[in-house]
C-alpha cells in the first residue's frame, strides 16, 4: 500500500489501464497539454501521446457521442467531463445512445465508456458549477453510476469501470481531489461495481452516505460515540447497480436508519435510499428513516448561505440522535 | 444473381456495365418493394409505432452504398430501412424488426426506428434528430485509432442541419480528418418545414465550406451520379482522412410518416407529382434500358426476384414468434 | 361545462390565455403550418398569425434558450417539446438558465415561461421516444412540473402554468390526447398549481397515481370495490411542488398507501412519495408503501414485452391487495 | 465628469472629440483598476470561487457599451465584470457581488460568474460555455415582438463557438431576423486550447457568411475600432433587424482564473509580453494625448477619478454585510 491523493489513485488507474489495454484512451477538455483543469491527467499526454489522450474543443454532446461511436467499435474510451454540470449538455447522447444502444440492437453493440469528473458541491463555484450530478444518472436503466469516496475507492472501481462493457458515469468530487489514503499499488487490484462498504461497524443506527457527507458522518460518528451512540456508516460507492442487501442487512441490525445526501433533497437518492430501507426492512425499523439532505434551494455564492446549503457534521448528528430518540427504541 | 453485396472490384469502377447496372436496380427495386409492404402491414397492424417511408430516396442509399467495402460503416436515423437495407441487411431480419419479432435484427426490441445490423456494420438507426452524427464521428475516430482504412457513411436529413451536433460534429471531423462522410438527403422537409423556414442557409454543402473539407452537392436522383460523389468523397476518406460534406437533392414522395399519409398540409400535390417525374428507379430503368445495358426481359426478371425476395421476407416475419418475455430484462447490461 | 378531449382542453386553453393576454406566444417545431406533430397547437396560427404561433428550426436547445431570453424580457412563452424525450438536449437551458436565472441575479430576472408537450408510454415508439420524462426535472429547485391527467385539469393547470411567474414544465401525454372529459369553458376557471386532488374516496388503501397509471388505478378500484376493499385514490397533478398535506392526510386515513408510476422504478417519483409518506405518517402505516412501478428497462419496441414495461391494471390490484393483507390490519 | 454613462448624442457620433476620449478612457481605465482590485480582494480571500479576469481586453467592452442606448441590452459569459461595468453597473455593487455580500448586483447569490444588472439592462453572467448566445436571440426575440427598436449585444469567446448553440443560435436569428450583434472575444485561447486546436476554421467571422449575415473581424485592442464596427452592427440591428456576427481580435494578459494566475503552460512568456504591447489602454492613451485631444493633466485626473471611485467600491463591499441566512431560500420561486 502506498499513501497517495484521490487524484494521485485516479491518475494511477488511468495509467494502468492505458498500459494494460491499448483499446483505453482519454478524452476531454484541457485533459491532455493542460494535463487536466483539476490534473487527475496529469502526466497522461507525456506517457501515451496525442494519440490516446486527446484535448477536443468545448463540445461535449459532440466528444461525448464521439465516445460513444468509438466505444460501440471495441474502443474503451474514458471522457472527461471538465465538470459534471457540462455533463447536461451531454444527456442525450448519454441517456438515448449510450444507456441504450445495447439494447436497441438487441445486444449486438455494446457501449464500453467511461464518463468522469468531478461533480457536487465545490467552492464558492455558486449555483451552475456545484450541482450534484448524479441524480441526472442512477435512474436510468442501461447506466451504471458510481460515486467513490476514498482514494482506495478511486483507483479500484476506476478501473473496474473501465473493464466495464457497458457505460459508467464515475462521478468524483473536486474537494476531495487533495485527500489522501492508502492505495493498493498492485495493478490487479480492482473492486467490483456494485458492492456497497461499512466503513465502520456499529449497533445502534446505520447512515448511509458517501463521498464529502460520509467524511462528515463519520465526523458525527465520532462525536455520537462520545454519547454512547454506535453508528454503523455504510457507503453505497455505486449507485446503480445499488448493494441493496448490504444496507438492508445493516439496517436489520441496527433498526434505524439515516440516509445523508448532499444534492437537493426532493426526489433525490436518498429518496429512493430510504424507500427500499422501509419497503425490505419495515418491520424492522423502530423509526421512520430520517433524510439529511441539502437544501432544495440552488446553490449560492455567498459563503455563509453556500455552508447552509449542503448537510453539516451537525445537522448529521442531530439527526442520528432524533432517530435514536424516536420510539420503538 | 444480383444481391446487395459490396462491389467486388473496387469503388473506382464507375463504369456502367450489365453486372453494376443489375446490382444498382435491383437494390433499388428491393428496397421499394419492401417499403411498399411494410406500409400494407402497417395498415394491417402487424408494424406499430412510427413508420417512416424511404420511397423516393433510393438512389441516395443505393448509390453510395455501391461504393462501400464491407468494412465501411454505415448510420443513419430512423428513415433507415433503405441505409440498411442497401448495406446488406436480409430483408427477411429487418422485416421481422418492423414486426416486433424475435428474429428480428434487434430481436424485435429496436422496430422499424433503430434497425442496428452488426454483421454488414451497419451501426443503427437513430431516432433523436442529430444525434448520430457524433456517433459517426466516433466510429471514425476509432477506424483512425486502429489504423485501418475503413470510411463511415453518416447520413441524415435536412432538419438534422439546424441542430447544434451538426456544427459540432462537422467541426471535429474537420479538425482532426476523420474518415467520415456526412451525406445529407435535402429531401426539402423536415415534417411539414420546408428548409426555407429552418435553414438561414438553403445550400447545405456550403456549411462544409467554413469548414475546409469537400463539399459537393449532387442529384441525389441519380444513382450514378451518388455513386460518383460518394466514390470520391471516399477515397478522400478513405487515403487520406479527409471528411466531406455532400448534399442529395432528394424527394420523399410520401408523407413524413404514415401518420402523416398524405404529406400534404405543407406541400401541394402539383409539386409532388412533378417530383414523382424524377422517380430514381424509373429514371435508371430508362437509362440501362435504352442503351441496351439490360433487357426488358432482365428488368422483369430482376422485378421478379425483388418480389419473391420480399414476400419471403413478410412471409419470414410472419412466422417468426414474439420475443419471450424474459427478454425484456435482457441485453441492458453486457455481462462480462 | 362542456365535454372535449384532453387535447382540445389544451387547445382552449392556449386559445383562451392567449386572447387574454398578448404577451403569450407558442413556440416550437410544427406548432404553426402543421397544426402540432399532435394538434395541440390546431387552429392557434389562424387565430393568432405567425407572430406568435412561431414555427422553428429543430434545435431544441436555442429555440428553448430563445424562450428562456424572451421569458426575461417579460414574454409569456409556451415552447412546445414535440415530444419531451428531445428536452433533453435543452436539459441545460432548463436546468442551468430557466430554473437558476431568479435566484443567480437575486430576484431581479424571472423566467415565466411554460414549456410543454407530450412524454411517457406511446404505442410501440421504443427507447428513445416513449420515456418517463418527469424525472429529469421534479428534482430541480426553480422549476415547477405538472403532469395533467384529465381534460379538466389540463385545461386548469395550463392556464395556471402561463399565468406563473416561473418555469413550468408541463407534461402531457400522447395516449391521453383523445380522452374525453368535462371541462369548464369559463375562461377565468384556472386550477392553481400544487394541489393534489382525491379522485375517489375511499377508506381501506391511498393509491397515488397520475397520467395514464391514474386511469388504470381507477380500473384497478372497480375491481377492488367488488371485493370489498376501499381504494381513495390521489393525483398529486403537480410533481413540484408537491402538495404532501392532501396526500399524508389521505394516507393518516388509511393507513396504507401503493404509488404508482409509469417510469422506471430505481429513483423515481414514486420513491420520493413512498419516502416521504414514510417520514410523515410512519405510525399511521400498517404496512410499508408498496410502489408499483416500470421495470427498470428501455423501452422495447415489441408490443408484448411494451406491455410489460409499463404497470397494469392487474399488477396495480395485486399490490393494493398486498398492502391490504399485510399484518397490522 | 465623465461616468460609464451610454453616450447622449447618439450612436452615430464616432469622431473623437475630447468628451468621447474622457468617456473611454475613463471606462476602460474603470474596469481595469476594478480587476486588479478584485484579484488583490482575492488573493486576501475576500473574494472566492472562480475569478476570471478580462483585462488586456477592455476595448472590446469599452468600444461595443459606447455605442448602445440605456435600452440596449448586453449578456455574457463568466468573464463579464467588464461588460457589466461597460453597460453603466454600479461598481460599488459588483464588487460586492463578488465579495459575496447583499449589497451584491445579486444579494450575494451569483458571484463574479453571474452578474446580472436589471437597472442597466444587464442579462448576466452565464457559466455554461455557449448557453448565452440562445438567450441572447430570445431578449432579441422579444425586442422585436414587442416592436422595439432596441438591439442586443451578446458577448462571447472563441471557445464558444465550437458549441451546438453557437450554430444554432446563428442560424435562428439569421432566419428571423433578430436584432441581436453577437460579439466574440478571440482572445486566442479557451483555457489552455489555442484557437487552432479547437476551430478547423479559425477566421471565426467567416462562420457568419453562411449564414448570410454581416461578419467582420476587428482589432479588438483598438477601442475606436471596436465601436466603429459595432456601431455599424448597431445600426443594422435597430433599423432592419439585421443580426451580425463580429469577431474581436484580442488577447487576455492574465491566466484563465485566478487558479491558472501564469496561463504559462500554453503559451510562451514572449507571446504574452508581445501581446502586452497592444494593451488597449496604453495605446487609447498616445492616441489622445499626442494631438491633444487630453492633456496629461486630464488623464491624471481620470485615473484619479477612477482609483477613487474603485476604492470607494472595495470599502463599499468591504462594510456590506453577509446576506441574512433566510436567503437561502428566497428568490427561487417569484411568488405573484
Ligand atoms: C431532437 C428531435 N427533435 C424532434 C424530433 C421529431 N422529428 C422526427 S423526424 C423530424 C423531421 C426530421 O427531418 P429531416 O431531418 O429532414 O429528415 P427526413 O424526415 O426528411 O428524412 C422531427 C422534427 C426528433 N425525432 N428528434
Ligand atoms: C459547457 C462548458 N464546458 C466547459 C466549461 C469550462 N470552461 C470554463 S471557461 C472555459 C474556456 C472558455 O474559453 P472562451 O470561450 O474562449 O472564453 P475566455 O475564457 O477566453 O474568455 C471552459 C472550457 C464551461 N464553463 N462550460
Ligand atoms: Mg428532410
Ligand atoms: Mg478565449
Amino acid at each position: 500500500m502506498a499513501v497517495m491523493t484521490y487524484r494521485e489513485a485516479l491518475n494511477l488507474a488511468l495509467r494502468e489501464e492505458m498500459r494494460r489495454d491499448p483499446s483505453v484512451f482519454v478524452m476531454g477538455e484541457e485533459v491532455g497539454l493542460y494535463e487536466g483543469a483539476y490534473k487527475v491527467t496529469q502526466g497522461l499526454l507525456k506517457e501515451f501521446g496525442p494519440k490516446r489522450v486527446v484535448d477536443t474543443p468545448i463540445a461535449e454532446s459532440a466528444f461525448t457521442g464521439i465516445g460513444i461511436g468509438a466505444a460501440v467499435l471495441g474502443l474503451r474510451p474514458v471522457v472527461e467531463m471538465m465538470t459534471f454540470n457540462f455533463a447536461l449538455l451531454a444527456l442525450d447522447q448519454i441517456v438515448n445512445s449510450a444507456a441504450k444502444m445495447f439494447y436497441m440492437s438487441g445486444g449486438q453493440y455494446s457501449v464500453p465508456i467511461v464518463i468522469r469528473g468531478p461533480g457536487g458541491p465545490a467552492a464558492q463555484l455558486a449555483a451552475q458549477h456545484s450541482q450534484s450530478m448524479e441524480v441526472y444518472f442512477y435512474h436510468v436503466p442501461g447506466l451504471k453510476v458510481v460515486r467513490p469516496t476514498t482514494p482506495m475507492d478511486a483507483k479500484g472501481l476506476l478501473k473496474s469501470a473501465i473493464r466495464d462493457d457497458n457505460p459508467v458515469i464515475f462521478i468524483e468530487a473536486e474537494t476531495l481531489y487533495p485527500v489522501k489514503g492508502e492505495v493498493p499499488e498492485d495493478p490487479d487490484f480492482v473492486i467490483p461495481l456494485g458492492q456497497a462498504i461499512v466503513r465502520r461497524e456499529g449497533t445502534d443506527v446505520t447512515v448511509i452516505a458517501y463521498m464529502g457527507m460520509m467524511y462528515r458522518a463519520m465526523e458525527a460518528a465520532d462525536e455520537l460515540a462520545k454519547e454512547g451512540i454506535s453508528v454503523e456508516l455504510v457507503d453505497p460507492r455505486t449507485l446503480r447497480p445499488m448493494d441493496v442487501e448490504t444496507i438492508i442487512g445493516s439496517v436489520r441490525k441496527t433498526h434505524r436508519a439515516v440516509v445523508v445526501e448532499a444534492g437537493a433533497g426532493f426526489a433525490g437518492m436518498g429518496s429512493e435510499i430510504a424507500a427500499f430501507v422501509t419497503e425490505h426492512a419495515f418491520d424492522d425499523l423502530d423509526a421512520p428513516v430520517e433524510r439529511v439532505t441539502g437544501a432544495n434551494a440552488p446553490m449560492p455564492y455567498a459563503r455563509n448561505l453556500e455552508k447552509l446549503k449542503t448537510p453539516s457534521k451537525d445537522k448529521i448528528a442531530a439527526a442520528i440522535r432524533r432517530v435514536c430518540n424516536a420510539n420503538g427504541s | 444473381m444480383a444481391k446487395t453485396m459490396p462491389e467486388r472490384k473496387g469503388h473506382s469502377a464507375l463504369g456502367l456495365d450489365a453486372e453494376l447496372a443489375r446490382r444498382l436496380l435491383y437494390t433499388m427495386l428491393l428496397i421499394r418493394r419492401f417499403e411498399e409492404k411494410a406500409a400494407e402491414a402497417y395498415t394491417l397492424g402487424k408494424v406499430g409505432g412510427f413508420l417512416h417511408l424511404y420511397i423516393g430516396q433510393e438512389a441516395v442509399a443505393v448509390g453510395a452504398s455501391s461504393v462501400l467495402r464491407a468494412d465501411d460503416y454505415a448510420i443513419s436515423a430512423y428513415r433507415e430501412h433503405g441505409h440498411c437495407l442497401a448495406k446488406g441487411a436480409d430483408p427477411r431480419r429487418v422485416m421481422a424488426e418492423l414486426f416486433g419479432r424475435r428474429d428480428g435484427l434487434s430481436k424485435g426490441k429496436g422496430g422499424s426506428m433503430h434497425l442496428f445490423d452488426r454483421s454488414v456494420n451497419f451501426l443503427g438507426g437513430h431516432a433523436i434528430v442529430g444525434s448520430h452524427l457524433p456517433l459517426a464521428a466516433g466510429a471514425a475516430f476509432a477506424i483512425k485509432y486502429e489504423g485501418r482504412d475503413a470510411v463511415v457513411v453518416c447520413y441524415f436529413g435536412d432538419g438534422a442541419v439546424a441542430q447544434g451536433e451538426f456544427h459540432e460534429s462537422l467541426n471535429i471531423a474537420a479538425l482532426w480528418k476523420l474518415p467520415v462522410i456526412y451525406l445529407c438527403e435535402n429531401n426539402r422537409y423536415a415534417m411539414g418545414t420546408s428548409t426555407d423556414r429552418a435553414l438561414a442557409q438553403t445550400e447545405i454543402w456550403k456549411f462544409g465550406q467554413t469548414y475546409g473539407i469537400p463539399s459537393e452537392k449532387v442529384d441525389g436522383m441519380d444513382v450514378l451520379a451518388v455513386r460518383a460523389v460518394v466514390g470520391r468523397a471516399v477515397a478522400r476518406a478513405r487515403q487520406d482522412k479527409t471528411p466531406s460534406l455532400i448534399e442529395a437533392d432528394t424527394y420523399r414522395f410520401r408523407g413524413h410518416s404514415m401518420r402523416d399519409p398524405a404529406g400534404a398540409v405543407y406541400r401541394t400535390k402539383e409539386e409532388v407529382e412533378h417530383e414523382k417525374e424524377r422517380d430514381p428507379i424509373v429514371m435508371f430503368r430508362e437509362r440501362v434500358l435504352t442503351p441496351g445495358i439490360l433487357t426488358e426481359a432482365d428488368v422483369r426478371a430482376l422485378e421478379k426476384d425483388v418480389n419473391d425476395r420480399i414476400d419471403e421476407a413478410v412471409a419470414f416475419a410472419d412466422a417468426s414468434p414474439e420475443p419471450p418475455d424474459e427478454w425484456l430484462f435482457t441485453d441492458i447490461y453486457k455481462e462480462d
